[in-house]
């Protein structure tokens, strides 16, 4: 019997070590992986390279980790808040590296990643100091830079509903990077609201087929 | 110098430029007020770029759901006929220019319409999200500001002094004092602000205006 | 009033045009558009390129278009049947063109097409005739070939449901190239089999948001 | 030299090469035939790159469904815990190397594990379909073929001199004489069908042949 449910978060995450390049779903505090990056944090794993879309913000979240010092590197879009965060702080103390993404680009990155793209030329970036040191290209009189794939040992990801098999649905802008970190990840782990029966979910509308999942532990409604 | 447009009223004068039907993204700040400003009557599809077509009003008090926020992690609703979709779809729409506009917050614009809104370089750290996919991804690029920084500094400038969201991609611009279209020739004076000259508007400019033989006063 | 939807077929492909390029949707027998190539035969537009998977047999689908000699080139994937079809021998007497690409580049070039990707690398087709004249890259220790976008004047697709705002849902494999189609094309015309009150359909399972879609056609369920 | 194995049994002997837990692509001819000698009690989720993730058995007479049919176009149904998704997703699915395995049809196969399966060149047209995607896609490649052409010709050659559609890329070859795997150092031959010899193999082959020192029988 295929089954890829894991009893906890502490159990999915158990073989994630120090220096380990983790991606974590979410945007802002919709869609955080809350419960795995917990169980990371009580795990203690350091000079972690974390992707993400922020960098975590009021004690949830990649905040968690960042105030734990235990990431090394974030690749990221939004890292500084209206207020300055742990992580900001960090940075300008040189404690932690940036790599600085526009939105779209890491989300093409990640999907590129789990697709097999080898890379991929964009307009976004051109002509701003993010373009700069990457290979310029003009493809029929539009100026594109080059993109690479971005790829993880760990996806952490939160969903709403999932199977046994890994397949997963998301809910409302809880979504965001989930689909794609999923496909990305040498390992994906999702934590979910709720787990059903294989078949529950409407084939038509599973968003992320269960080849993509490799652990799922049910953790309910976050509070 | 009288003293120009409120915020909500650059919002309102923003969004003049909506016709029923778009598909609009609406960036963080001034943009979000121009929400509440759609005309009467008119279907407009608001873009979410983490993953909504058809954001709708702020639910009631107490109908918020933690699922259901906007780019700036308000709570929102979603209209009837809304999608939803993964950062990565919501960019691949934003990036194949389906989006008929964006209405974006700004540090500086430039004479040739260079936007720089995401690094004010003394931080030492700045944040993108979607702003440099929007700028080229939106067919129009409309950006709302404050005509000059709290010091006084003019934000429309010759050049921008801060690191650019993208280059040659500001289609109007609206502020506090003025409506200003950035032409193949450089930057045209629309309209000023109620009891606002044109030689008032070029003081407080960094860059040369052309006054349009159309001018006229904003309406909201 | 927000309203994409056209009273016919007829309708709702009346200005294309000879020479138009035009993605037709369907994959085998599953999920082409009819209805709107039955009006494109009658409307008897010549030189049209098209891209399809195939180039359709058993006088179906894009099968009626070759019949007619409405079409001047293909680009597709699997032209060649187990037996010779129109499309085969026109190609063989040098009447009809054909650009024959590998599946996958050809939905990830649609994809390209319709998301501003300029171009990318993969490694189909590396080491084989297709990727002949095409510029060859290794990254990462991995040999790539650049693949260009593709975009047509038109694309017809094939729906299950659809509202008058362009939204769709698709039905089992009908899927197929529908929903990447629909976002490479000047002008998308999609053929439903029923049309729904916007509302109806449920917004985290709609395939393709109605932005993609500039014209709708009810057209019921096949015979 | 006795038969060799039928079409059956050669799908059947490719079948063995599944496990538990497996997704898998089948290809078109002998790989179709994989469907139905998966062993019992083994989960196996079959993918087919028009957009289903859990194929299912053909549908009982008279429950077909047009909107539901294989990659070779016959009537299929969805296990539970299937998905379906559009061919761009499909195929994302397929070149990011997430198949543990494709099982393939081939016109021939070098000794370096090259395959040539889209284009007898006689014909002057061929039909590519998803197999120079899954080629290189899937972790592992598995050709069943016949052991030489209708005329007799072997198709396990020292070089292809049909168009390839990979190249190195073959992974074992299971034919209706023998399984042959494709190793760093060439071609070694693991098992021959009942009643055949390991010469008997070599000599309907196109290139050279190492006899694994644990060389078995085929058993279906």
């Amino acid at each position: 019997m295929v089954n890829k449910c894991y009893p906890s978060a502490d159990a999915a995450v158990r073989d994630i070590g120090d220096g380990a390049t983790i991606m974590f779903g979410g945007f802002g505090f919709c869609g955080i992986p809350e419960r795995l990056i917990d169980a990371l944090a009580r795990r203690g794993v350091k000079n972690l390279t974390g992707m993400s879309n922020n960098c975590g913000l009021g004690g949830r979240g990649v905040d968690i980790l960042v105030r734990n010092r235990q990431i090394r590197k974030m690749v990221a879009t939004f890292p500084a808040q209206r207020e300055p965060t742990p992580f900001e702080e960090q940075y300008l103390a040189g404690q932690v590296e940036l790599e600085l993404v526009p939105q779209g680009t890491f989300a093409e990155r990640i999907r590129a990643g789990g697709a097999g793209v080898g890379g991929f030329y964009t307009r976004t970036g051109v002509g701003t100091p993010l373009a700069e040191g990457k290979e310029r290209r003009v493809i029929a009189g539009v100026e594109y830079v080059l993109e690479l794939p971005l790829r993880a040992d760990f996806a952490l990801i939160h969903a709403y509903r999932g199977d046994r098999y890994g397949n997963l649905i998301y809910r409302g802008t809880a979504r965001n990077f989930g689909p794609e970190m999923a496909t990305a990840a040498d390992v994906t782990i999702a934590e979910v609201e709720e787990l059903v029966e294989v078949g529950e979910l409407n084939p038509e509308a599973v968003i992320t087929p269960g080849i993509y999942v490799d652990r799922i532990v049910a953790v309910g409604k976050a509070s | 110098m009288k003293g120009g447009l409120t915020r909500q009223e650059v919002a309102k004068r923003a969004a003049q430029e909506l016709r029923g039907g778009m598909y609009v993204n609406l960036g963080m700040g001034i943009p979000t007020l121009v929400t509440r400003c759609v005309p009467a009557g008119l279907t407009v599809f608001l873009q979410s770029e983490h993953g909504i077509l058809g954001l709708g009003p702020p639910p009631p008090p107490g109908g918020e759901d933690p699922d259901f926020v906007d780019a700036s992690r308000m709570p929102v609703t979603v209209i009837p006929g809304a999608s939803l979709f993964s950062s990565a779809e919501s960019f691949a729409m934003i990036r194949g220019r389906h989006l008929d506009m964006t209405i974006l917050g700004a540090y500086q614009v430039s004479a040739r319409g260079d936007l720089a809104n995401w690094m004010i370089p003394e931080r030492g750290v700045g944040s993108i999200g979607g702003a440099m996919d929007l700028v080229y991804g939106a067919r129009r690029v409309v950006v709302t500001m404050e005509h000059v920084t709290k010091d006084g500094k003019p934000r429309v400038v010759e050049r921008c002094s801060y690191p650019l969201t993208g280059r040659e991609c500001v289609d109007l611009i609206v502020t506090d004092l003025a409506v200003i279209e950035v032409g193949s020739d450089g930057l045209v004076l629309k309209e000023v602000a109620p009891g606002v000259t044109p030689q008032e508007v070029q003081a407080e400019t960094g860059a040369k205006l052309t006054v349009s033989p159309e001018l006229r006063e904003i309406r909201v």
